[in-house]
């Protein structure tokens, strides 16, 4: 698939767009079809393990966006850390091997009907914004630098920082204080 | 390449993930579902920034990636106390605050 | 070669590893520090907890004593080296030598970061001309003092080392709006070391009495409650003082002035179980308050005045070459010599110092004696410009900062004769002998006041360290009249080192102490043909009177103590050899340290070429940040008659004990002696026996007598005042409220609240139905509601 | 624009070649750590014979054992899930793979170069070791697979202490790096590599710096926590025989046993060239040899000498690694977890918090 994208690379006098046209073609297939499926399946390990490879498409996402740094933090919170925890949840709780045919709330169609909704909403308005548009476009862009995204996080978004750390720590004793069993 | 694609697919995520969110018994799968709809949020967040040619958006999306665990991490302590106290984690069952 | 030469000292810059990265010293006691405090209760067994505080601190003698090596190498290398060099300035004359002094500076600022060059460099064009002025030998208007090189030909030819300043950017504020030293709008707060020779000195005393008392607690806090305790101040203390000696700021300069305090509280209530033990304590810590305010006013006032910083090079620099306001120096010198007067001991509040040896006595040797009170001399020498510009007392070439420490002296050295408690005698003795530092400061002689600092660590260290040694034999007493007596006998080391000590506190030739105070009695220039800066006879006379004293209580401890019948109940023997042996280190130091500075002229050739050493090591160079400072010559009539003064003091003390020893072997005092007959004589006595009244005055005077009228005062506004008004308020608000219930509050306000409350409830009916308790079904409510919303936005937008 | 996307800077024509080195790197080196280190070393360290059998001193033992697992049937439990319990093998395999894409083997020498920024060997900015600990954390999602879809409560009790166990010591070993890191002052593997040759040591530069010699106390971290993230011995609690019979490879077998068998090896060998290039000077030889020879470190022979300069270092250090496994005994599993926690993470964090400090001062 990658070769291929190269393949086209070249051909196209390593013009940018077609390439990552074709690449985040696939990767958008993959990620709505995993996403669709993780939240059809009647497997909750399997749904999880959907959740992983919308997971991964996001960090290839990214990587195509040039947002290297959140792709690998992407790998490593949400699949190294969160996915684990979320499988860990689902085994102490409920890791039934097979379908099963409760998961879904059986009055779907509010549901279905919300999101569509929403997706109506959001699509037009986001088409009526940008769509096709010149300023729309994403050309020439650089990889934004590790050091520049350190740089900006200790200098400009520092306080968010410290709050965000200050959250962590508070979840993490919250964690603790839910669940122990006493 | 346009700004929109990546838009559109995060409304897509976006459009799944509420979905699962209003679908979903399972207490694990609403966590799941909230997820994508961080993500999808967070495609937003850094497709801004490379548009914009700002670091901010990625730097925001690693804020929401924190807060995304540190959610996760009190979200699955919630439905461990659930399940303990109830053995079960369906979140239709959990209705005590009805008026 | 001469006034211009000295007046304009050469300098250079000394380069080494070392130098850069001194703050390794502290940091390894702080790590020490943080080791114990964290580690040294599950440490293997924690009466072996000192095995962390020991290595620590020998590596950082070790570290010390190398980068003094290297220091006293590079300087005596670029004597050799520089001879040439400096001959070749003076053909050329003072223009020259002005010119290479300003490209000395402007490179050593640009290397360094710390000064602001353009303010710098700016102004030495200026300075330039003063030292010109300073050249001729006179005495200029602001004060600044002229020396005469030429004729003593100390400082001639000799290349002075300049301080190695090393900065970290510790935190930047945003801007305080006008101009700031750093240039730009932004004010940058450095941490950083100064490497040079009097900080190196400190670094030097400090690790090595440190080093020495750390040993020396090994036994003598041996099973001690709070073992872990102990050496975890220790460290921290060591770490805190070298902290400060090496501060680059004064903001630094503060926080290790503050944490050698907290050290020295916590370990002067180290037995606080006992009452009197945490008295001390909390008395030293609020005496030191009160000091600590007047520092950080007067940092405060130096802060600003010299243009918003912190930098200590920068605030002597700006002071030397009138950068300062001569009002701005004033202010700033006078408050924080209140710090000195309380850290430092000098009269009237040296108070709390003798209190203050409740503390172990290995803690008293390093903190009560020999490190943490000279802090307030150390920071004299270290901000001379300002105390010396500050408190030159207007019109006239004399200094304020003399008179305190003379003042000091002769009160300090009085008290110590009526103390029964050997190391009280002591502390008085640290008071009187920190009379001398800043004496000698006063009058303009930095270099004898450092080594009047130098030598005294070592011999009062020892002689604390002996007088621990003693009250470890004598059952944990110090009372020298009761306990004590004919140890000579019984503790021969002991008795050797504490006479070794003494002779070297009194002065006698060639002890350690006779070349210090020597050096300060001449620096006072009151006796004839010592060529000194001032003239201050009668801080000379002072001087004296101060040396017959020490010789006199010396004399008293010592006869008391070591001659006579024993009069305890134990059996006293000398220490085991982890005690003996830093008695003798320090008793063998005491001997020799005065020889590091002897003056040139005697001894013959010897002199010329190995006097005064520690003033070429020490004394800072150039006149660039630094007032241009004098030495006396040396003059053998004076060191005749300081002598003699001692010695007639000491042998008139002697023979009254001796005859008393005649009439009755176990007497201490006579009960029939001067005191019951004359009147003055028993006033005096009372005085000295009360601390000339001072802590009645500091508690019954100003303490009670503010405590009492203001309580006073305070409860008569609060009854007449206050309440007055509180009284009116309410009677005035009873009758409204009377009005306001029977027509407003039953009327129009719970006439509402009735209906708006069967509103709340007739429509809470009504939307009970949609509170189902499900979450799906209000997520589903919100996200509609949400889309609704959105739609309606991109509709009317 | 060419360095963002890792994967589209390469010549199309180059993919088949980069695709057959990174299954080398993964396969050659897990198999020689096989042979040398469990078929040989083990034996005569425990004083016992070795397979002797296949080939001159047992030479063909390796190729027996691969061709007798691949000719065992691939049996699936009953009840398990049957795609999960086939993926399984992949995912623990994908993470090795992903690891091994961007070793440094060269100054041109690698499969993949996650560096953005200049590339003129002195300003690296990049998200290398980055990327290697994320991509390291995935293979614990593998092992919950296998756990879970196995169907056995054997494997599923190792599976959530494997998983355990992974996230624990993940810790550990991303904070020690970050000593190397801080020191390096870039993430990218070809920076610390550059900045461990052009480091001296009070001055003299003939060694360069291996970080070793600074950052030893990461080291060591770095080496235990890769012991635990391999389960190997003494952390070998998740596959313990004795209680819990093979723990998450229980019910594995034939062919999809051998992938987990290859994919233990060769992430060890990738942790090992890892270590290397963040430890060791990567690449390079000390700056004295290269003197000696009259070539530089940016010269095209170390695209050459490279791969097996460190071949020899990941030797070393899997040696080392092995040595460790078939000598101590097994913690427990509260043990293990309090070791982690109270004891590397601590330490690593003070060794973050004095390499900032040294840093900044000198």
């Amino acid at each position: 698939m990658l070769a291929s994208v190269s393949l086209f690379a070249q051909a196209t006098g390593n013009s940018w767009d077609l390439p990552a046209n074709i690449a985040f073609g696939i990767i958008s297939v993959i990620a709505i079809g995993a996403a669709l499926r993780m939240v059809t399946t009647n497997n909750v390990v399997h749904s999880a393990l959907y959740l992983l490879i919308v997971l991964a498409s996001v960090a290839a996402v990214y990587i195509l966006l040039g947002a290297e740094f959140a792709a690998a933090t992407q790998v490593l919170v949400y699949i190294g850390a969160i996915l684990v925890l979320l499988l860990f949840g689902v085994m102490l709780t409920r890791a039934r091997l097979g379908g099963d045919e409760d998961l879904n709330y059986e009055q779907r169609w509010i549901g279905l009907g919300v999101s569509v909704l929403l997706f109506v909403v959001m699509t037009y308005s986001i088409w009526e914004q940008y769509g096709t548009k010149d300023e729309a476009r994403l050309v020439g862009y650089e990889p934004q630098r590790t050091a520049e995204v350190a740089d900006s996080i200790f200098s400009t978004y520092i306080v968010p920082f410290e709050a965000v750390s200050v959250l962590l720590l508070a979840a993490l004793i919250g964690a603790v204080v839910v669940a122990r069993r006493d | 390449m346009y700004l929109t694609q990546y838009l559109l697919l995060a409304a897509v995520l976006f459009c799944i993930g509420v979905y699962g969110v209003l679908t979903r018994r399972n207490g694990v799968l609403v966590l799941m579902s909230i997820e994508l709809i961080l993500n999808a949020v967070n495609i937003n967040m850094v497709a801004f920034g490379t548009y914009n040619a700002d670091v901010g958006g990625q730097v925001f999306a690693l804020f929401i990636i924190a807060v995304a665990a540190a959610e996760v991490g009190v979200g699955l302590a919630i439905v461990l106390l659930i399940y303990r106290n109830r053995r079960s984690i369906d979140v239709s069952d959990a209705s005590l605050m009805r008026g | 070669m001469s006034i211009f030469a000295a007046a304009a000292a050469e300098t250079f810059q000394p380069s080494d590893w070392l130098f850069e990265n001194v703050w390794i010293v502290p940091a390894i006691m702080a790590a020490s520090f943080l080791y114990i405090l964290f580690f040294g209760k599950t440490f293997p067994g924690k009466d072996r907890v000192h095995y962390v505080g020991l290595a620590a601190i020998t590596v950082a003698l070790g570290f010390s004593l190398a980068t003094a090596f290297m220091w006293v190498t590079q300087y005596e290398d670029n004597q050799s080296h520089g001879s040439e060099a400096s001959s070749a300035f003076v053909g050329e004359g003072i223009v020259s030598t002005v010119e290479a002094d300003e490209k000395e500076e402007s490179s050593g600022a640009s290397g360094q970061g710390c000064l602001a060059e353009d303010n710098r460099v700016g102004s030495l064009q200026a300075a330039g001309e003063d030292e010109y002025a300073l050249g001729t030998g006179l005495l200029t208007d602001s004060g600044e003092l002229a020396v005469e090189a030429g004729e003593d030909g100390k400082g001639e030819g000799h290349i002075k080392a300049k301080s190695v300043v090393r900065c970290l950017e510790w935190f930047s504020t945003g801007s305080f709006g006008g101009d700031t030293a750093q240039g730009s709008d932004n004010l940058t707060f450095n941490i950083g070391t100064i490497a040079d020779g009097q900080s190196i000195m400190m670094l030097v005393v400090v690790t090595f009495i440190s080093f020495l008392v750390h040993l020396y607690s090994t036994e003598y806090v041996k099973g001690d409650r709070r073992y872990v305790h102990y050496y975890a101040f220790l460290s921290l203390f060591t770490a805190s003082m070298l902290f400060m000696v090496l501060s680059s700021s004064t903001l630094q300069l503060i926080v290790g002035w503050e944490l050698v305090g907290v050290c020295s509280f916590g370990l002067i209530g180290h037995w606080w179980e006992e009452k009197p033990n945490s008295d001390a304590a909390l008395k030293a810590f609020l005496t030191n308050r009160v000091g600590d305010i007047g520092l950080l006013v007067g940092m405060i006032v130096l802060f600003f005045g010299a243009g918003q910083t912190f930098d200590i090079e920068t605030i002597n620099y700006l002071a030397v070459h009138d950068g300062l306001s001569q009002t701005t120096m004033t202010v700033a010198a006078l408050c924080l010599m209140t710090a000195v007067m309380s850290k430092s001991g000098q009269f009237i509040l040296h108070t709390w110092l003798p209190d203050a040896m409740a503390g172990p006595t290995p803690v008293s040797a390093l903190i009560h004696a020999a490190t943490m009170v000279v802090a307030g001399v150390y920071m004299i020498g270290r901000l001379y410009p300002v105390f010396w510009f500050g408190l030159t007392i207007p019109g006239s070439s004399l200094n304020a900062l003399a008179f305190v420490g003379a003042l000091t002296v002769v009160g300090g050295g009085a008290l110590a004769f009526v103390q029964n408690d050997v190391k009280k005698v002591l502390a008085y003795s640290t008071v009187s002998q920190l009379g001398y530092m800043v004496l000698a400061l006063g009058v303009g002689a930095w270099t004898a006041g450092m080594f009047h600092l130098f030598t005294h660590a070592f011999f009062k260290a020892c002689l604390f360290l002996g007088a621990g040694a003693l009250s470890h034999a004598c059952h944990h007493s110090f009372d020298m009249k009761a306990e004590m007596g004919g140890l000579r006998k019984r503790m021969p080391v002991t008795f050797a080192t504490f006479m070794v000590g003494t002779l070297a506190l009194v002065g006698v030739f060639p002890f350690a102490g006779f070349w210090s105070k020597d050096e300060i009695l001449v620096g006072t220039g009151g006796f004839p043909s010592t060529n000194a800066n001032g003239n201050y006879t009668l801080l000379l006379i002072m001087g004296l009177i101060g040396a017959a004293m020490t010789a006199g209580y010396m004399t008293r401890v010592i006869w008391l103590v070591f001659f006579g019948e024993y009069r305890g109940h134990v059996d006293p023997h000398d220490p085991p050899a982890v005690m003996k042996y830093p008695l003798i280190a320090l008793a063998g130091l005491s001997v020799i340290t005065g020889f590091l500075n002897f003056p040139s002229d005697w001894f013959g050739g010897l002199g010329t070429r190995y006097g005064l050493k520690f003033e070429q090591w020490v004394e800072p160079g150039g006149g660039s940040t630094f007032p241009v400072i004098g030495h006396g010559d040396s003059n053998l009539a004076l060191a005749v008659i300081a002598s003699l003064v001692g010695i007639g003091s000491a042998a008139f003390v002697w023979n009254y004990y001796q005859k008393l020893y005649a009439k009755d072997p176990n007497a201490t005092e006579v009960t029939d002696g001067l005191r019951s007959r004359n009147k003055a004589a028993a006033g005096g006595y009372a005085l000295l026996e009360n601390k000339y009244y001072l802590d009645h005055l500091y508690e019954g005077a100003i303490a009670d007598g503010t405590k009492g009228p203001l309580a006073r005062a305070a409860y008569w506004f609060n009854q007449n005042v206050l309440d007055e008004i509180v009284n009116t308020a309410g009677r005035t608000s009873t009758v409204l409220g009377r009005f306001i219930y029977r027509f407003i509050d039953q009327g129009a306000i719970d006439g509402s609240v009735n209906l708006s409350g069967r509103g709340a409830s007739e429509s809470g009916g009504l939307l009970r139905k949609v509170q189902s308790g499900r979450i799906r079904q209000y997520a589903s409510l919100m996200f509609g509601a949400a889309t609704v919303l959105a739609a309606v936005f991109i509709v009317a937008i | 624009m060419q360095s963002q996307v890792l994967a589209l800077n390469v010549g199309w024509a180059e993919w088949p070649l980069k695709t057959l080195g990174v299954l080398g790197v993964v396969l050659l080196p897990a198999g020689t750590t096989v042979y040398l280190y469990l078929f040989k070393m083990v034996s005569f360290m425990q004083s016992r014979l070795g397979p002797m059998e296949a080939g001159p001193y047992g030479s063909m033992q390796l190729l027996a054992e691969v061709g007798k697992n691949l000719q065992k049937e691939d049996i699936f439990p009953a009840k398990a899930d049957r795609t999960v319990f086939a993926m399984a093998p992949y995912v623990v395999l994908t993470s090795t793979f992903l690891l091994a894409l961007i070793v440094p083997f060269g100054p041109e020498a690698g499969f993949a170069s996650l560096d953005t920024g200049n590339f003129d060997a002195t300003t690296f900015d990049g998200v290398g070791v980055f990327y290697a600990m994320a991509v390291t954390s995935i293979s614990v999602v593998g092992i919950l697979m296998a756990g879970w879809a196995s169907a056995s409560k054997y494997s599923l009790m190792g599976g959530l202490r494997a998983a355990g166990q992974l996230i624990a010591y993940e810790l550990p070993l991303i904070l020690a790096v970050v000593g190397v890191v801080i020191q390096a002052g870039t993430l990218s593997l070809q920076g610390i590599v550059y900045s461990q040759i052009n480091g001296e040591i009070f001055g003299f530069g003939g060694l360069g710096l291996p970080y070793i010699l600074t950052q030893f106390v990461g080291f060591f971290i770095f080496m235990i926590a890769v012991q635990a993230e391999l389960t190997q011995a003494p952390f070998d609690m998740p596959i313990a025989e004795s209680e819990l019979v093979s723990g998450y490879l229980t019910e594995y077998s034939g062919f999809r046993f051998l992938m987990f068998f290859i994919g233990e090896f060769a992430t060890a060998a990738v942790f090992g060239f890892l270590g290397s290039v963040l430890f060791l000077g990567g690449w390079a030889v000390p700056p004295f040899v290269m003197d000696i020879f009259g070539i530089d470190e940016f010269s095209n022979w170390f695209n050459f000498i490279g791969p097996a300069v460190m071949a020899t270092k990941m030797l070393i250090l899997t040696f080392i690694i092995y040595w460790i496994r078939f000598t101590y005994p097994r913690f427990r599993e509260d043990q293990l977890q309090k070791f982690a926690w109270k004891v590397l993470i601590p330490i690593s964090l003070v060794n973050i918090a004095i390499t900032g400090v040294l840093k900044v001062a000198f």
